[in-house]
């Protein structure tokens, strides 16, 4: 269990956001919801230990009731944007996390050769990040995320740059994977969609201070999320964000 | 053999005739002495010889006195030129110039050392005129400057720039510097560090005596030396080298007959130190300006010849 | 308070080793002619500090204007050889030649060639700092984001626009870097030319002194040229500070 | 109208697009939708005139007819990253186009202001890019786009980063603006269901070489773009993306 | 074909050159002391050739070592200094000061101090080729996008690990322009050191040619000097091509 307490992320001129608190549990997918600039990626960021120099912020945070101090080694992140290596390959990319680690090369290797063809990038190893397309890049990226050894995934906006089959697969992927290993993930998106058919709770966001308004367990089996509930749970998240901009 | 090694004033030239002949013909072998000529460089022979890092030092009288009168433990063991080299010169062609006095406003082509000025001044001055000019400190490029007419005078070594303006036909002029109350001097000192005089009597006294074997040689026969000179290397220019060598030889710069050759005259030496310290150019170590030299008998020592 | 805090390590070290030079010199009885004291350079300094800011004062002038011939030119030759992309094969390899000429043999040739006055120094001064300055503006201008560029060009930006507001600013931290190693060179440079010849400067200060064997003062020379490059350095850290329009806020890239 | 005829890209390894064709009504959205990689963004950044320096392209541009060579002012692009100037502010990185075409200072403000607004900006006209969330950079660079004076637009993923509720107001910015003025508009995009709400057309990519595989008009007019009838076609398109994977 | 043609208008320019300066030497008749005609500076090389090459070889090898040690350490101190900010602090200012030092007053302090040999010559490479390297590398290091070290923090890696994966990465074509920039001054901070004592090398041979009024060998020495340089350019060149993983793919960023 990781737990955030009462943070409070300002720049210079006004507190982004304020007073924030969240868990995360193990083996279960939070998403993270709210309009646009409301805070979702400084808090993410604060998490994963880099906040921009510009930012300041107080808070705790704990696993499992120990306090953490960040970076942690137990948690992973994607950023909203790649940052993929340009002077690396895709291979060598998506082993960065584990080359980091100190997970010995020929091992790393091995355990990225099935994932870049479950993404659809095989054939591309070799390519450079110039190379790819947005989506490829964005799928590189996530491969280099998920495959540390950590227990809570941080993801903002994954497959904000996948076709909708792609995006499929690829939530499939995670949910199955969640399965055999029990690890936390917190996935900001965009898509209601996207959030209400994987996770297992759906926080929103509201701006001006970044806050979470509502806080959404949905106990439905995901096999059996049938569209006309989801439909409904997409309406009141769609007028939870509505509410925030009026 | 015993290692020596000796600093230049300057590139390889004409003064250094007696070394190279010394070192080429075998006499330096002959004493059981294995000489090296250090190449020129941009640092000064004495300070080079001062700070250790040569045995011997060819130095020009200038350096020579400021060197010792700032207080460095050097001692002058020769001196190869019995009468001034130098001169001033001017473009023949000058119409505006044909006396010293002449030179007040005109522009010199200077090297960046006291004494010029004292020297110039004092000839101005004594040829009735008012010592003012204007310096450019040009080193090695003065002569093509006077050339090129962008400068009107400059100093010059007669058995070496003089002998070079002439292969080169140029048109040139000159005043020598005792004709106007500068007193005639001596140039080109050997020397060496007190201590050594004192530790490696023996050395030096071999030394100096092949190199006077040299000069002497060289003052005999001035011809082959300058093929001696030439075979040694590093000469651009032969014809200067032995044009040179023949100015050397018949106007008995290196002394024979009833000048002993090297031989130091103590006389000369005084005068010209408290010609140096009467126009503020000698300083103490620390930068003042001597007024006087003090006796420099203590300067100089030959007690090598009668070994 | 920063400041001083900032540069206090350097001036501790600096102190550090002034002392045991002071401390060496006193114990192991080194001839001033050979290795002065600091404390000899600090008194020569003093004693001849009327002589050295006439030389200094003349320097400084040389130096200023040199430098800022030199920055104009090298940013037009730049401009120039970016547009012209011939010219720059035509001309880069004999700039980098230029860079490749021993200055000890050139100065004096320059003199002969141009005379006493200004110019030769001048031109000297522009040999010496031209090309960093030159190299950094290229490479900064090499630097501009491919993405940036591309999405001007699709705006139907020419050669000229693209150059303007995509690659100048762009170059503006290239540009700099470039303007403190000239700067840093351009009053040694300044010092050298004089060497080769001229009435006055800093450079004729130190020749004389080292033919009157006073290292002590060419010592204090020393000095006095690091004072007034520093002094230069700190002019063109200013113009980068308020030249910025960010100014107080760093951010990072 | 706008017409690519035969168009065809080329890496040094492989054909990325072949043979394409496809053209462009002024006052109408085409919506290209297509898998990841498929080469999408190649046939933007040729009409862009961008095509990056590893690859080659032949094809044929008319515009009304006549012949064109590229970049073209008569089109305006947004790329799929932003590329924001990070030395200009938002309000000058909006400009940034009518600058460029030489529209007095002045004027480009004039007609700025209001679209920040519109685009829930107004007050970060003086942030720098790096100041700003990934939605708020994604909708500068929508305006600096859509701002230009261009009878074709081309916008490469232009929402991706914007949640569902402000993605839905630009969708009905742009749908209303264009009923204004008249202009042609390409945009790619991943979201089927914006595919479905906005456009007049959709043409669907396939990969591997990159052509085009159905081209669908949706003569529906938008206010009556029923749930149902649009559920119909989401699923006739996802099967079709679908159909490419296998 | 492609790197000829690439260097054709840089030949051309430079044949231009001589052409005119030869024309100019026959037909205005200047002192061949003053300005050698290209065709004089080419006989002096063909006649010397001998002596020169002895020289140049001397000036090369020190070249050579110096460079190589300067690069070597250059790159230990900065690596030092990007570890331990405070020494940066410290040492960064006399790093600077180091520069703004001219060389023609130190260059004869050093011999005294130092002696004939290699020491005080490579030492006078090293201050000379040092700092573009320092400066070059700890500003590569600075270059490093926030981005990939965000990323790289993330994952919770060290300062060594940041250095040694994002920050010696980025710095690459950093580290290369200054390796350029050093290797440009090595061959002629030899000269000058050489100029100052030496047994042999072109400085010697210099200062040789000019105390026996040949402008026409001083020249045939600038050449030489140039060619060595431009030999060692094209050296470094070499290294950066094939060091390169994406060697022939020129991908814009
Ligand atoms: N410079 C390049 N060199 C080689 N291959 C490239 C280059 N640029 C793109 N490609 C390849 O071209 C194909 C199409 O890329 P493109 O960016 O057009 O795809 P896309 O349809 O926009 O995908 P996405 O939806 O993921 O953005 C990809 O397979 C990519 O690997
Ligand atoms: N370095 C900074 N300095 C000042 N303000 C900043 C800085 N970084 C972010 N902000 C502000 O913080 C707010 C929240 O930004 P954040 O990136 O967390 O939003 P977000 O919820 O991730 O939005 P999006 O969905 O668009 O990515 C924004 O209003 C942004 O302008
Ligand atoms: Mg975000
Ligand atoms: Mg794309």
């Amino acid at each position: 269990m990781l737990r955030i307490e009462a943070l409070t992320v300002a720049s210079r001129e006004r507190a982004l956001v304020e007073h924030l608190s969240l868990d995360l549990a193990a083996g279960q997918i939070t998403c993270l919801i709210g309009p646009s600039g409301c805070g979702k990626t400084s808090v993410i960021k604060w998490l994963a230990g880099i906040l921009p120099a510009g930012l300041t912020a107080t808070g705790r945070l704990t696993i499992d009731g120990g306090e953490r101090t960040r970076p942690d080694p137990a948690i992973s992140y994607q950023p909203q944007s790649d940052a993929l290596f340009p002077w690396l390959t895709v291979a060598e990319n998506a082993a960065l996390g584990l080359e980091v680690a100190g997970v010995p090369h020929a091992t790393a290797k091995a355990r990225i050769a099935p994932l870049l063809s479950a993404f659809g990038l095989a054939g591309n190893e070799r390519l450079f990040p110039d190379q790819l397309s947005g989506g490829m890049r964005q799928r590189v990226a996530f491969l280099r995320t998920i495959v540390q050894e950590s227990s809570f995934i941080l993801l903002d906006e994954p497959f904000s740059a996948l076709d909708a089959v792609t995006r499929m697969r690829m939530q499939a992927w995670l949910v199955a994977r969640l399965q055999e290993v029990r690890r936390g993930v917190l996935m900001v998106t965009h898509d209601l969609r996207e959030a209400t058919e994987i996770a297992d709770r759906v926080l929103v966001m509201a701006a001006s201070p970044g806050r979470i308004v509502a806080d959404i367990k949905i106990d439905t089996p995901r096999e059996a999320r049938g569209e006309a509930a989801l439909a409904d749970l997409r309406e009141t998240l769609k007028s939870m964000l509505l509410e925030d901009f009026s | 053999a015993e290692k020596v090694s000796v600093a230049l004033d300057w590139s390889l030239n004409t003064n250094h005739v007696g070394l190279v002949v010394a070192r080429d013909r075998g006499f330096y072998a002959d004493a059981g002495l294995d000489v090296e000529l250090l190449p020129f460089s941009d640092t000064s022979s004495a300070a080079l010889l001062a700070g250790g890092l040569a045995d011997f030092a060819y130095v020009p009288s200038l350096g020579f006195m400021s060197a010792r009168a700032a207080g460095a433990d050097i001692t002058a063991l020769w001196v190869t030129m019995q009468r001034e080299t130098g001169r001033l010169v001017y473009n023949a062609a000058n119409s505006e110039i044909s006396r010293p006095a002449d030179l007040s406003g005109k522009t010199y082509a200077g090297f960046g050392s006291a004494w010029e000025a004292a020297l110039i001044g004092t000839m101005i001055r004594n040829d009735g005129g008012t010592p003012q000019w204007d310096t450019v400190t040009l080193g090695s490029g003065a002569y093509e400057a006077l050339a090129s007419g962008a400068v009107d005078f400059t100093l010059e070594v007669a058995t070496w720039e003089g002998v070079n303006s002439e292969l080169l036909q140029r048109n040139q002029a000159s005043f020598a510097y005792g004709d106007y109350g500068v007193p005639d001097q001596q140039n080109g000192f050997i020397a060496t560090r007190g201590a050594s005089i004192g530790e490696r009597s023996e050395t030096v006294a071999s030394f100096m005596r092949a190199t006077l074997a040299g000069y002497e040689w060289a003052a005999a026969n001035p011809d082959e030396a300058a093929e001696i000179m030439i075979a040694a290397g590093d000469f651009p220019n032969p014809d200067l080298v032995r044009g040179s060598m023949k100015l050397i030889a018949e106007g008995g710069f290196l002394g024979g007959g009833d000048t002993p050759v090297g031989k130091i005259d103590g006389m000369r030496l005084q005068r010209m130190a408290q010609f140096l310290a009467d126009n503020g150019v000698l300083k103490d170590g620390t930068g003042n300006t001597l007024s006087a030299p003090g006796d420099v008998s203590g300067w100089f020592d030959e007690s090598w010849r009668g070994q | 308070m920063q400041p001083l805090r900032r540069i206090l390590p350097a001036i501790l070290i600096a102190l550090a080793i002034l002392a045991v030079w002071e401390l060496y010199c006193a114990w192991a009885d080194v001839s001033p002619l050979i290795l002065p004291a600091p404390s000899d350079v600090a008194r020569a300094l003093g004693t001849e500090r009327a002589v050295i800011s006439e030389h200094a004062a003349s320097t400084l002038s040389v130096a200023a204007l040199g430098f800022s011939t030199s920055v104009a030119f090298a940013f037009l030759i730049s401009v120039a050889l970016h547009f012209l992309p011939p010219l720059e094969r035509g001309l880069m390899p004999l700039f980098v030649v230029s860079q490749t000429v021993p200055l000890i043999a050139l100065a004096p040739l320059m003199i002969l060639w141009f005379g006493f006055g200004l110019l030769p120094k001048m031109l000297l001064v522009i040999l010496v700092t031209f090309f960093p300055m030159l190299v950094s503006l290229l490479s900064g201008y090499a630097r501009a984001s491919r993405d940036h560029l591309d999405l001007l060009a699709s705006m139907g930006a020419g050669k000229a626009t693209l150059f303007r507001r995509v690659r100048l600013p762009s170059a503006r931290a290239a540009f700099f870097a470039g303007l403190r190693i000239s700067a840093t060179y351009a009053i040694v440079a300044t010092i050298f030319a004089e060497y080769a010849g001229a009435r006055r400067g800093i450079g004729i200060f130190i020749l004389s002194a080292k033919n009157n064997f006073r290292a002590d003062l060419v010592l204090a020379a020393v000095v006095v040229s690091a004072t007034l490059t520093l002094l230069l350095l700190g002019a063109v850290r200013l113009v980068e500070r308020f030249s910025d329009r960010r100014r107080g806020h760093h951010a990072a890239h």
